[in-house]
């Protein structure tokens, strides 16, 4: 579980202010999401957190440590995962492997006990197969394991890369956009499997999502970006409210929500 | 008149058979929706119109000539602009030089001038961009830029591949906006969605695949009443 | 395929088949080179073929392409020992190969004569089966030191080298005795083969004056290293060493060529009836290394013909045949004299002195210089 | 045929008859023949078919092992051409060793290296300087040449001062991507070729473009090893050594972090995978390779000098991974072998071939198109032919497939694939 | 030692831009074709020496005709540039679609397996050629430009020499710059050249924009083997002597000056060529000046080497690249 604190944190690409004095703070266990228009810089903030991009100014700090300088390899061991926005995966590996390459930081084996095939290096390596493929059920994927990740289904590439983002173990776990390309139904399902994930798994979850169904019904906490500063931020309700919010991003069909 | 009329296609990749047997159509001035679930073919099924894959069989006809075969860079000339999954947007060339892209066909000078004012009416925000690299564009922006770029071509069909994928929901009803008036205007659309919901809300006609199947038609009212489809795609 | 080789050597001389080898480069930059050793070897095989029908012998020429590679060279080498009708080697070109595949013609017991590496190294190892007709380095060089200096009166010398292990070889050695002569060396430089731009250099030595320029290298760069610095203005005297012996150079450097010196151990070979014949059997013009060739193969089948006499007319094991190449005291080549000496350096190695005066191949014998 | 084919691929009993007459009778045949370069490939050959059989790894490497250690040099040794073949599988060996290197970099790891020989040269160059005199130009102690039995510590040597000029290349590498990286490999490569061919002067260190010649024989219980037939078992031992630690490698936590840094970096730090140490670990590992055979090759020639170190001898290893198949190691073995094969051999052969052909008249060739010199013009059209047929190269890679019983608990063995995969999904 | 130095430095620049020229329109060629497919064409450098073959046979047939004399240099010169350029540039396009079109799907490497087997093919196929019309193939071209030029840089500063250059310097370099800005605005400016940048980054996308992306890619090696023939011409001209191995020693500086300008960068081309004439120049004449005779003009590819990794690792993207960078 952690706690994760952002304070006045501001990125800009040239000219263009992309994050501007950003504060919040993420409580353990919760889930919050974070909208805004495109463009807003919501990726962007995502990016900062993660150590892929290095900010501007500001501070990000995690249980009590600031994380703002690290790389983002790094940021990974502190317990922070994430998907993306335009999937990564590791396309020319199986299912599975690309599973297990999440597991990176909980394998303890050097390159001797490797070349030695040590029965330490061996036994984790077999927990880790078995590991990896716990995760694919748990996303639903098992089916698919020896299957190189390039030939999945779209909706599935996105779940893998949940599954491979949590087997780095991760205590806060960030999403950026899951359930893009996803019909009414899928999204649905992906709800259920995030609720999972914060309840039996004990994460504290960040996650970007232009589906107001599924943000609204699932965060604890909502951030709004627009232009790159924070516009409003508070409970479902307040949000679906908030007069700047309908104006920046929801639009007149907030009614419906 | 049907101004797009597929014929039992078949598509294959490889070895593995991606539709069976697709017969629609798509009459002038209408909106045609085309809604499934995921890896149901629905993209597949756009590919095949505009001949970026081989059929396997079916033939396409478009304003009554047969362009079953025709490779991709001769249907967007007959008039066919395809918006593909994924913005597919040029990453190295500025917001300008990806319109420009698009009215590659297009000879007449003036022409190419006055799509471009209208994209830039329909999407402001293009216009303040003009020489950012489209690489480094948020998704919306992207997918306005897509949509923007396949209007460069003036085309009689546009077909659009999930374009509110990503975007935020003012935009995304600003799109849906956009088609309507498109097709007010005249243009035909043939409109694949996951967003099952607004896309029938807007379409005349929709169909459903499933599996590479036609599974069901009929006015997009109808479908959006429908009990399976309400179950399916839409709860 | 080789076993369909063997059959079909089988001919009208019932006897036992005698190859040599020849090992040069026959692709590659330096194949002109390399194909004038094997064509010159191969014309002096022909001729000699008759004779050893006499004796029952069947001659044969296998020719190997070394590639200027030194390991392509080590595994002919191999294959030259594994074959046990080839008598004998004539090659290589480069020092660099020649080197490492003696090693293994030593273990053979093959025996090698080179017609064009003169690095001192080749034969400083003292193998029994190295040797070479050509003057060594230290030879040739110091010999070209002496004539810039005390006939042609060069006092600041500047000095160029292609960087590989001839024309390091040769400028070093050159370097030293034109050093011990009272020269003054005002520049050492290197070049790196297979380019044409040499200006770099030049203008050093264009601010240097000197009055002679000794180029370690072969053709192919000297041309353009005289002719650019003819363009450039530098008047100084230019001076090579064998490897500047070819007609190319004179295609290269054009009218340029005036006033270029060079050391060969060959004399003007293209008035000989050798020479005639080349053109007429490969219709080519003689380049300085064929001759080289024809003479290293004529001596080769010479101390073959001794080995089979010393030993009744039956042809004795390798090392017989080894021996008696080496035991060659005095063989008088088309162009050169040969004797081994104890390390299979050819003792009448002589050095002579080329100058061109007019755009013309061969140049004109200025001079000679025995050991 | 292609019945017989299938039906071969599920009778077990019949490869292994099929094989061993195949084995049989091409060592026989090698064994029997005077020189016979067909036999002694079709033997080499086998080693393919029975990658193809379906016995169990472990067979295969027993009969590899057998086939290589006894049979090959066994049935060779009555032939003339003994060395000469013990002469080529030996290069194989060194460049299979070289190529499974270069594999890791580029393959695994996906970081184009076109200056790879540079880390064959520096191994070569330690063993070199220091089993001759060269060493005592600059060394204050110690005397020089070393004895022929320091040449296995050489061995361990070469491979750690390989690696260590393999992570000097890779600092730059931390910033430089994809095509920029070749060139700066290439500049790498070329920069220490021109430095060995260079440091004769201040102090002479390489004795420059004049090579270092008399390089000190290998030693061991008082044998000098000086044939190529001894040298083939060192480079076998070498080599199996290389294939054991690639294998290992390729399954294990490194070989997934360096997959996962070619498919995707971005992807492969956020998982916790750092970058630089990745990458200089790759180019570390696969420079050692080149180094262990750099020092062999220096023994087996007795002589170094920078001219086998050029340009085109890292495009040569290159084009043996990429021909191969980039990131299979049977592939990438089999492409070393091939290319060299035919480089020393094959070609070699071909050429004398029609040289006697034209010498004894039956056919005639214009000199400027005589075989010899069309060496690289075949060579290059094979290439061409080779990558347009099998552009995933000779054996493309496999993705590690696992299996279902080593994936599940031990507990529960109830859970069937689902045939429907879409219905799985919604699950 | 500055005295030195500075005394050759006009005359070490002049040579230096004259060779900088020849490697930069060579590198223009590679930076094209790797501009728009991404592919590193190593058989650029012998297309261009291809076309330094061709331009000489040209050349030759003219004055056995007796043309040469009766012709003005220039038109000459641009007949001989034209008709070689077309030449070559057919060559070009049927390379791509022999030996690259197949493979487009395929892995970007194993066209560099192709690419290096044409090569190859080339080498031997033009040696071959001219050692059966000329029996040997170092070839030398016949000249059209005679003359030298002198620059009086003493009158500029007391300490500079003066300075000489050929006739054909002029010529390289104006023809260089002719080039270069040609394709600058063919390829930023023109509909044809935003095709070809569309299909570098996204062909089956750019053949949703109308664009034939085969024939995009067969203009492209047209055009970049055309100059390439060209500027195998130029070279001919300049240094009046040619083999069938030129190919590939310059075609790798070329290469190198393309990426120390910035691969893909028409003007990175361009720089990075007269950039890298001028310093390994500059070295040649000058390092064992510098370093007292311990380092000397053989290193200077080490020296041009050594400043191309510096300037990569601080600036990876070349010196006028642009940094593409990844959105993520
Ligand atoms: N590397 C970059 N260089 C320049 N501008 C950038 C870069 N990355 C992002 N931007 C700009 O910063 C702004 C914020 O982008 P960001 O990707 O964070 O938006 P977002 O909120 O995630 O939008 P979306 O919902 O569409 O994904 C955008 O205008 C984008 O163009
Ligand atoms: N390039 C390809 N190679 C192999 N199979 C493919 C390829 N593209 C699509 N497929 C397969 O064809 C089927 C139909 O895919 P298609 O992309 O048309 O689905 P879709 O309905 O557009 O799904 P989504 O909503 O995920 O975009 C899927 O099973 C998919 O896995
Ligand atoms: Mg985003
Ligand atoms: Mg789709």
């Amino acid at each position: 579980m952690s706690t994760l604190q952002v304070k006045n944190l501001t990125k800009t690409f040239g000219g263009l202010t992309a994050n501007s004095d950003i504060t919040m703070d993420v409580a353990p266990n919760s889930i919050t999401a974070v909208i805004g228009p495109n463009g807003a810089g919501k990726t962007t903030f995502f990016n900062m957190i993660t150590g892929v991009y290095q900010p501007t100014s500001g501070d990000i700090i995690l249980n009590d440590k600031s994380i703002a300088r690290l790389k983002p390899h790094e940021v990974s061991k502190r317990g922070i995962a994430r998907t993306f926005q335009n999937i990564r995966l590791f396309g020319d590996v199986t299912v599975l492997e690309n599973v297990m390459v999440g597991m990176h930081n909980h394998l303890k084996v050097g390159l001797v006990g490797t070349l030695l095939g040590l029965p330490n290096v061996r036994r984790q390596e077999k927990e880790a197969k078995k590991e990896a493929y716990r995760l694919l059920e748990y996303v639903g994927l098992e089916a698919f394991y020896n299957e190189l990740a390039s030939n999945l289904s779209y909706g599935a590439q996105r779940r893998l890369e949940i599954a491979r983002a949590l087997a780095t173990k991760p205590s806060l776990l960030l999403l950026d956009e899951p359930a893009a390309g996803m019909n009414p139904r899928e999204t649905r399902e992906l709800t259920a499997l995030i609720n999972r994930i914060r309840h039996e798994l004990d994460v504290t979850i960040v996650l970007i999502e232009h589906d107001m169904k599924l943000v609204m019904e699932i965060s604890d906490h909502i951030v709004v970006l627009d232009h790159g500063e924070k516009i409003a931020e508070g409970k479902a309700d307040d949000i679906r409210n908030h007069p700047k919010v309908i104006e920046a991003y929801l639009g007149k069909g907030a009614a419906t929500l | 008149m049907s101004l797009l009329e597929l014929k039992n296609i078949e598509t294959y990749y490889g070895k593995i058979q991606a539709l069976k047997n697709i017969s629609l159509t798509v009459n002038r001035g209408e909106i045609v929706t085309l809604i499934g679930s995921n890896g149901a073919g629905k993209s597949t099924t756009l590919k095949s119109v505009s001949g970026q894959v081989k059929l396997g069989a079916g033939s396409i006809l478009f304003n009554g000539k047969d362009i079953t075969k025709l490779p991709a860079h001769d249907t967007t000339l007959l008039g066919i602009a395809h918006v593909p999954e994924g913005r597919r947007i040029f990453p190295r060339m500025t917001v300008k030089e990806n319109l420009m892209v698009g009215a590659f066909g297009v000879k007449n000078k003036k022409q190419v001038q006055e799509q471009l004012e209208r994209v830039f009416s329909y999407f402001p925000k293009l216009k303040e961009r003009l020489d950012q690299k489209g690489g480094t564009m948020s998704g919306g922006e992207q997918q306005m830029l897509a949509i923007g770029r396949a209007l460069m071509m003036k085309p009689d069909l546009l077909m659009l591949d999930e374009p509110s994928m990503g975007l935020a929901p003012i935009i995304v009803e600003q799109i849906f906006e956009i088609i309507k008036e498109l097709n007010n205007e005249g243009m035909t659309i043939l409109l694949v969605e996951q967003n099952a919901y607004q896309a029938l809300q807007i379409a005349h006609r929709g169909y459903v695949i499933q599996t590479g199947e036609i599974i069901l038609q009929g006015p997009g009212e109808e479908l959006l009443h429908n009990n399976q489809i309400r179950e399916a795609y839409l709860a | 395929g080789c076993s369909g080789a063997k059959d079909s050597s089988g001919g009208e001389s019932n006897g036992k088949v005698i190859k040599i080898a020849t090992q040069s480069p026959l692709s590659g930059g330096s194949a002109t080179l390399g194909d004038a050793i094997k064509l010159g070897a191969q014309l002096a095989l022909e001729e000699e073929k008759s004779a050893f029908d006499k004796l029952g012998y069947k001659l044969q020429l296998a020719p190997y392409d070394d590639q200027g590679d030194s390991k392509k060279g080590v595994a002919n080498a191999q294959l030259i020992g594994s074959d046990k009708s080839i008598y004998g080697v004539v090659g290589h070109l480069n020092s660099g190969v020649t080197i490492p595949s003696s090693e293994t013609y030593e273990k053979y017991n093959i025996p090698m004569i080179s017609p064009a590496s003169t690095a001192t190294d080749v034969t400083d190892r003292k193998l029994k089966s190295v040797n070479r007709i050509v003057a060594r380095d230290d030879f040739q060089g110091p010999a070209g030191a002496k004539y810039a200096v005390e006939e042609l009166k060069a006092k600041n010398i500047f000095i160029v080298q292609d960087k590989t292990a001839y024309g390091q070889g040769l400028a070093d050695a050159f370097k030293g005795a034109a050093e011990e002569l009272g020269a003054k060396i005002q520049g050492y430089e290197g070049i790196t083969v297979g380019e044409k731009d040499f200006n770099g250099v030049l203008n050093q030595i264009s601010a240097a004056k000197p009055d002679l320029v000794y180029f370690g290298g072969l053709y192919a760069e000297g041309g353009l290293l005289i002719k650019q610095a003819r363009d450039k203005g530098i008047k100084a005297k230019f001076m090579g060493g064998d490897g500047l012996d070819s007609s190319t150079l004179v295609d290269i450097a054009g009218e340029a060529v005036k006033d270029t010196y060079l050391t060969s151990v060959a004399g003007d070979a293209s008035s000989t009836k050798f020479a005639k014949d080349y053109k007429a059997k490969f219709n080519k013009n003689v380049e300085s290394y064929s001759i080289y060739g024809y003479d290293s193969m004529k001596v080769m089948l010479q101390g073959i013909k001794n080995a089979i006499e010393d030993n009744n007319g039956k042809l004795p094991d390798r090392a017989k045949v080894r021996d008696a190449v080496r035991a060659i005291t005095d063989y008088k080549g088309e162009l050169t004299q040969v004797g081994f000496d104890d390390k299979g350096d050819n003792k009448f190695a002589k050095i002579f002195i080329y100058k061109f005066d007019e755009a013309k191949y061969p140049a004109k014998q200025e001079g000679e210089i025995t050991q | 045929m292609k019945k017989l084919l299938d039906a071969l691929k599920v009778n077990k009993r019949a490869q292994i008859i099929l094989l061993v007459c195949y084995i049989a009778i091409t060592s026989l045949s090698l064994f029997f023949a005077q020189k016979s370069v067909i036999a002694f490939l079709l033997l080499l050959f086998s080693l393919l078919l029975l990658y193809y059989t379906s016995f169990q790894n472990r067979t295969k490497w027993l009969i590899a092992g057998l086939i290589l250690v006894v049979l090959l040099p066994l049935s060779a040794s009555q032939g003339d051409a003994y060395q000469s073949y013990m002469e080529v599988a030996t290069l194989v060996g060194i460049y299979v060793a070289m190529a499974l290197g270069l594999n890791i970099v580029v393959g695994l790891a996906g970081l184009l290296d076109l200056g790879f020989v540079a880390f064959f040269a520096v191994g070569a160059y330690t063993y070199g300087i220091f089993a001759t005199a060269q060493a005592a130009n600059f060394m204050p102690f110690g005397s020089y040449p070393l004895s022929g039995e320091s040449f296995w510590v050489f061995i361990l040597l070469g491979c750690f001062v390989a690696a260590l000029f393999g992570i000097l290349l890779g600092i730059p590498v931390l910033r430089v991507k994809g095509d920029y990286l070749a060139i700066v490999t290439l500049g790498f490569g070329e920069i220490i070729r021109i430095i060995f061919n260079n440091l004769d002067k201040p102090i002479n260190i390489t004795n420059g473009a004049m090579g270092l010649s008399s390089i000190t024989p290998p030693e061991i219980f008082g044998i000098k090893l000086i044939y190529p037939n001894q040298f083939y078992f060192v480079t076998l031992v070498i080599l199996l050594f290389v294939i054991f630690t690639v294998r290992r490698l390729e399954h294990s936590k490194i070989g997934r972090s360096w997959k996962a840094v070619r498919e995707n970096e971005i992807a492969a730090q956020a998982m916790g995978i750092p970058l630089v140490r990745t990458k200089l670990l790759a180019f570390a590992i696969g420079a050692s390779f080149s180094g262990m055979m750099g020092v062999v090759f220096a023994a087996k020639q007795t002589f170094v000098d920078p001219t086998s170190f050029t340009l085109l001898e890292s495009i040569t290893i290159l084009v043996m991974v990429i021909l191969g198949g980039m990131g299979s190691v049977p592939g990438v073995i089999l492409g070393a072998a091939c290319v060299t094969i035919l480089n020393l051999q094959v070609l070699t052969e071909l050429t004398d071939w029609f040289n006697q052909l034209s010498l004894n008249g039956v056919i005639t060739i214009p000199d400027a198109l005589s075989p010899a010199k069309m060496q690289r013009f075949i060579f290059g059209a094979l290439l061409i032919i080779f990558a347009l047929y099998r552009p995933q190269g000779l054996i493309p890679s496999k993705s590690v497939t696992f299996d279902l019983k080593d994936l599940k608990e031990e507990d529960d063995e109830t859970i069937a694939v689902p045939a429907n995969k879409t219905e799985k999904l919604n699950a | 030692m500055l005295d030195q130095i500075l005394q050759t430095l006009p005359q070490v620049l002049i040579d230096g831009l004259t060779l900088g020229a020849v490697y930069a329109v060579i590198a223009l060629g590679y930076t094209m074709v790797y501009g728009i497919l991404e592919l590193i064409n190593f058989a650029h450098g012998e297309i261009f020496m291809t076309g330094a073959f061709i331009g000489t046979a040209i050349l030759m047939t003219f004055s056995g005709l007796g043309w040469l004399s009766a012709l003005p240099a220039v038109i000459a010169l641009i007949i001989v540039l034209v008709l070689t350029s077309l030449a070559t540039g057919v060559l070009g396009m049927g390379i791509e679609r022999v030996a690259y079109r197949p493979l487009r799907k395929a892995s970007k490497l194993i066209v560099l397996i192709t690419a290096i087997g044409v090569s190859f093919l080339l080498q031997d196929l033009v040696r071959f050629i001219s050692e059966l019309k000329n029996g040997n193939y170092i070839v030398n071209t016949p000249a059209l430009f005679s003359g030298q030029i002198n620059v009086k840089a003493s009158t500029l500063m007391s300490s500079f020499n003066d300075a000489t250059f050929k006739v054909t310097f002029i010529v390289v370099l104006i023809v260089a710059v002719v080039m270069m800005i040609g394709l600058e605005f063919f390829v930023n400016k023109s509909k044809w050249g935003m095709a070809m940048r569309a299909v570098a980054q996204d062909p089956d996308t750019a053949s949703l924009m109308s664009i034939n992306v085969n024939k995009v890619i067969s203009l492209t090696f047209f055009i970049g083997s055309a100059l390439g023939g060209a500027t195998g011409v130029l070279f001919a001209l300049h240094y009046g002597t040619i083999d069938p191995y030129i190919g590939f020693i310059l075609g790798l500086k070329a290469f190198t000056a393309a990426v120390l300008g910035g691969i893909g960068n028409i003007r990175g081309a361009m720089f990075g060529g007269l950039l890298l004439g001028v310093l390994e120049m500059f070295a040649a004449a000058n390092l064992s000046i510098m370093t007292g005779n311990v380092f000397g003009a053989e290193y200077k590819d080490v020296f041009a080497f050594a400043i191309l990794i510096l300037v990569l690792i601080f600036k990876p993207e070349g010196l006028l690249g642009k940094a593409v960078v990844e959105k993520v």
